[in-house]
């Protein structure tokens, strides 16, 4: 099946439908949503679920062969952060605390976009390594972490050149607007450590492994067979929500545009060599992929706005929730599978770049 | 029964900035405030539709008045410039002044 | 099995014994309530499973056949409104506004009751046209349009009649009281369009047709398996809420409880029948009938209170819940199953009469 | 901190009437307002239980005593006869009178 | 518009007192007020995390300035020792007078 | 499989170790929360699945042989709430009001803990009896009504004696302290008989025996194969209370502290013993003690805080969820399941306290 084909089949998955779904009932001004109660309990359960669902499979499997492929994550991670913040500040002339933020939105994990890619896995009959879901949880505040440290540090020196120059008492007026700026590092560390999601995450990732697929028995129904259901009900919010911010994508500009599919797919596609490289199974290289592809747009406002409050959500957010997400899942997460495919049929790593010069490029 | 005079600050902002003002209002030895949920509109657009931390709260303070000028300043030197935020003071009229 | 005895089965299904217990719990003053927050979900959960089954159902069996049932429903919906507006203005002495308020809310489909029917067959083993759920889509607004549009002209006429009378600047009092009723008609259809409801129901409908039985897969848990369950819990809340307006059935007067269980009736006998002669199934004249029998108790005040603010939805609202919507779950859906039967049993239209003639009346 | 007197208005209404009075303030060139769902018991009864459309919300306006009247005076002439509502004014005083 | 002062008398308790403040007004003959669930802090500690039974709410009343004496002296005197609960008075102007 | 072997599998099942993580999350001051309408909404729905289960269980068996397990379950109820009441009045210290509400809290049962048995039962391949359920509803208002006229009784003495001093008007400084507790019982008892978790319950029995497992069957995927799962889902709340409440553990006292875990162990070993008598099975025993060890931390605020509004709300309900209540489902359900074990592999009940002798002191 070539590339075009399989966008095309995870276009028609219910997934996909009932997000174009939200997005079309909130262009046409609905006043249809999924109750607050609802929308907040859905990713909780999601995260539940992965986790429960990585900690028995790292029971089966062993979790010592999880080192390497975290530490290459978090590396990436870092090192893409940085190169996001390199793009958007001298290419995109983005004020600092803008490019700090989406430098990290892009370097962090959204874990509505790993659900949907383990459902599509799921549905091409490919399973993916259990410590995906650990790195998921790992690779949540490291992009964020490193971002906010930047961004003090800068602010810093900026506050320390500023007084130089001025060295009255009259400063008052920058300190406002940079104030924001110089959160402790360690509260934003334990806000984010201690944030719901890598919470639940974590939690049920050491549950898993604890109960086994014995344990699980009773509680399987809810936990793995409703989690594609589940999903459907979440995505026709993330539809709504991502259908009524269309109109902020204008103010996010061409140049913010092309990055939020540029990027991703840059990243993912990297993920998913490095992984293939590590010897990651074709699934898991798809997942390694996506995490790195991933933006997140329900975690990083919640630490941003405290840690880089100058920063304006509406583009993070935008960008994340409006454009990247529907690319991911609707055409990069097939892109991903195809090359993940090429490269786990050849003979090995050495052709590993021949394949993809062949067949991608 | 005899009422006395006191205010009641009450800030209406977007919901993550709510840490900020308790934080503020910590600082100035205040722990007695109640908080509620709203939607709105206003400068930064419409409020309350999509993610929950794109919600506003109201945060109520019922304070005496000699504390009342050093928070308003401060919130409003810490906060304005980025928050989603506004605020507003009322008299009001209590029975046990010894609790604020 | 003769009619009694299917109504008495029906009344020992989980459905109606909690909705009875709603109702119970509801007299007895009891705190018994679901949250909010479910008991707004539920109802699009319920659009979307029943949506997706239809659409699912319309891919196996085609949509050409749909046409005539849905324009004849469409007809029909429009003559019963009309009919109703006749009886309770001119026998009821209701107002204008109360009489149209009331015409469309009998005139328009309830999507609890069309779920509860479902179910009701399901139990007796009978399937229905999986088109009955696009006409359910369709058949919502048009009634209330009819109703908001008759209301505005005869409003516009009084308005005329008075201006000449008075042709002083002293109108305002009478303006007052029909300001509300001059909506424009527009958006009143864009908001009977737009709302959740046949949004929902429509979208479902929609991508149950483009996934298929196949795509259904992943999500037949959720959208299929719990379905009878999930009434279940939204029948609590329904009967608490008919409960805790039973008080108010003796504003409701005697006139409008007897037209709230005979117009139903007359509606839903003329339905089985109709669709009988058009070749539907006996579980699809079933569900055809309960369409026009049904009224409506969610959608309607939403529609109504703006349309036509001056009708009081006490009584709409009242009666629909309180008297009809009983009614049709516990008495009618299974005497129209029983005609249905009958009908359905005989050689052909030619012999429809005869057999009702002799078994019914 | 200076502070500036203006007008609070809040209006308890109905659910569905919440559009009506939106469109009312848009009319008088008010966009900005806070609102949230509430329970009530009044004239026309208990409102809160059963349907979510037959709840109460509660909006509130801070405006320019200018706009007030007019404001008050076509609400209660569109609204009042026909749906449950309440609705008073208070003073206030705020930093930032431009933005009102 | 022609306004007419009365009294907005605010109540902030724990939700399980609300039975007993809607109770003291009804010995009052009133019948109309608004309420919503909020959260707090003030001397009783935090209040609504955990359970639904911990939280507070706030009921408003709108009455005429004869009554509230009465019933913010009966409502100090039976909850102010037992329950988490704050009040306070405020002016308020309201269009039709003969509702309260 | 001995005590300690049993304790240790059963912490390691997913509604233990979920509630553990719960109270986890809630230390580390996470903002991980089940959103109130879940919260709010699941135990209404496990105490239907109880009661379904329950009544269909009863349809089974009939419900002659319940009378007799239910007038001891009230009377031993009633015993324990005085036993209850005269430890913490005499050897705690405590004043009466909070004496009461403590001595009911620990006579009244929980729902909770009731499903977490249930779950437990299940997990070891072991039934009880249907009609268990049924004495879970008896049960919940007997233990507050004793305890409410009690107090009253007490207080109406107080006020007696104290008028005999002062006969004058001065009394209103005394009388605002106990005003609360001249509640009138009937207000009470009606509150607590139309309490939503006694209405749900019965109510959801009475269904279960009408509806049978026939009627079941189209709601048994939600009200039964989900059941586990949602009582994992609840327990992560009930964890997170449990853990934000565990600093007030400290103004509990070390006597309460103690009272918390030993009456429950008291009252549950010889509910298990007197169940065992009466010829109730294995598991029937095992539920039987549950019942009279379990606190009450859902319902009792609720009821307590109008009946006895002196009481300190911190004591009951921080004393029953933070210990009673995990120590009940972690330590003394494996334990009253070993014994429940021991005396039903006796040849009945003249050999049972030699059993007990020779195995558990
Ligand atoms: N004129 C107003 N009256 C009442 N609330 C307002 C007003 N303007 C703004 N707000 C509230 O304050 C929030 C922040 O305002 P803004 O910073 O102007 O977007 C809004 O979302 C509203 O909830
Ligand atoms: N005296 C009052 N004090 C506070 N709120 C009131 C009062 N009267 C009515 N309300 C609120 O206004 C709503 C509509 O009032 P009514 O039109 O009188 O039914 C009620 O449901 C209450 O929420
Ligand atoms: N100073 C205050 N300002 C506003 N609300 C307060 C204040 N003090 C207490 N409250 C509210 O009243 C409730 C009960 O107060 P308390 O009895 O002091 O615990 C608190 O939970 C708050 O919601
Ligand atoms: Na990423
Ligand atoms: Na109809
Ligand atoms: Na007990």
């Amino acid at each position: 099946m070539d590339i075009l084909q399989l966008i095309q089949s995870n276009l028609l998955t219910p997934i996909i439908l009932f997000f174009l779904f939200g997005i079309i009932a909130a262009r046409i001004k609905s006043d249809l949503k999924i109750p607050e109660a609802i929308s907040e309990f859905l990713p909780i359960y999601l995260l539940a679920a992965i986790g429960l669902h990585g900690g028995i499979e790292m029971r089966n499997t062993g979790f010592e062969n999880m080192l390497i492929p975290m530490l290459v994550a978090i590396g990436l991670s870092l090192l893409f952060t940085l190169n996001h913040y390199q793009i958007l500040r001298r290419l995109g002339k983005f004020n600092i605390f803008d490019s700090y933020a989406l430098a990290s939105t892009y370097g962090a994990v959204g874990a509505v976009t790993f659900s949907v890619g383990l459902s599509f896995l799921k549905n091409q009959g490919v399973s993916s390594e259990g410590f995906l879901a650990a790195i998921l949880a790992v690779l949540e505040p490291v992009a964020f972490i490193l971002a906010i440290f930047l961004t003090n540090m800068t602010v810093s020196k900026q506050i320390k050149a500023k007084k130089k120059y001025f060295t009255s008492d009259d400063t008052s007026d920058i300190e406002i607007g940079i104030q924001g700026a110089k959160t402790k590092l360690s509260q934003v560390l334990h806000e984010s450590i201690t944030g719901k999601a890598i919470v639940i995450l974590l939690g049920s990732i050491v549950i898993g492994y604890i109960i086994g697929e014995d344990g699980f028995g009773s509680i399987k129904i809810v936990f793995d067979e409703m989690f594609t259901g589940a999903i459907v009900i979440f995505m026709i919010e993330m539809g709504i929500i991502a259908g009524q911010r269309l109109d902020d994508i204008k103010k996010v500009g061409i140049f913010l545009t092309a990055f939020a599919v540029i990027m991703p797919t840059f990243n993912g596609i990297i993920g998913v060599l490095v992984a293939t490289a590590m010897g990651l199974s074709l699934g898991g290289a798809v997942m390694f992929g996506l995490l790195l592809a991933s933006a997140s747009f329900i975690a990083a406002p919640a630490v941003l706005r405290h840690a880089i409050p100058q920063a304006k959500p509406s583009l993070y957010i935008t960008s994340a929730l409006g454009i990247t997400f529907p690319y991911n899942i609707i055409v990069l997460l097939p892109i991903m599978f195809t090359i993940s495919s090429i490269v786990h049929t050849g003979e090995g790593s050495i052709d590993l770049f021949d394949y993809i010069i062949k067949d991608w490029i | 029964m005899k009422l006395y005079n006191v205010k009641l600050l009450t800030i209406t902002c977007e919901i993550l900035a709510q840490k900020n003002i308790i934080e503020i209002l910590k600082n100035h030895e205040i722990t007695g405030y109640t908080t509620y949920e709203v939607d709105g509109n206003g400068a930064r657009g419409l409020r309350g539709q999509g993610f929950k931390n794109e919600k506003n709260v109201k945060v109520e303070v019922i304070m005496r008045e000699e504390k009342l000028s050093d928070i308003v300043e401060e919130i409003s030197r810490t906060l304005f410039a980025n928050f989603a935020i506004v605020l507003y003071v009322s008299d009001i009229d209590v029975v046990r002044t010894e609790k604020f």
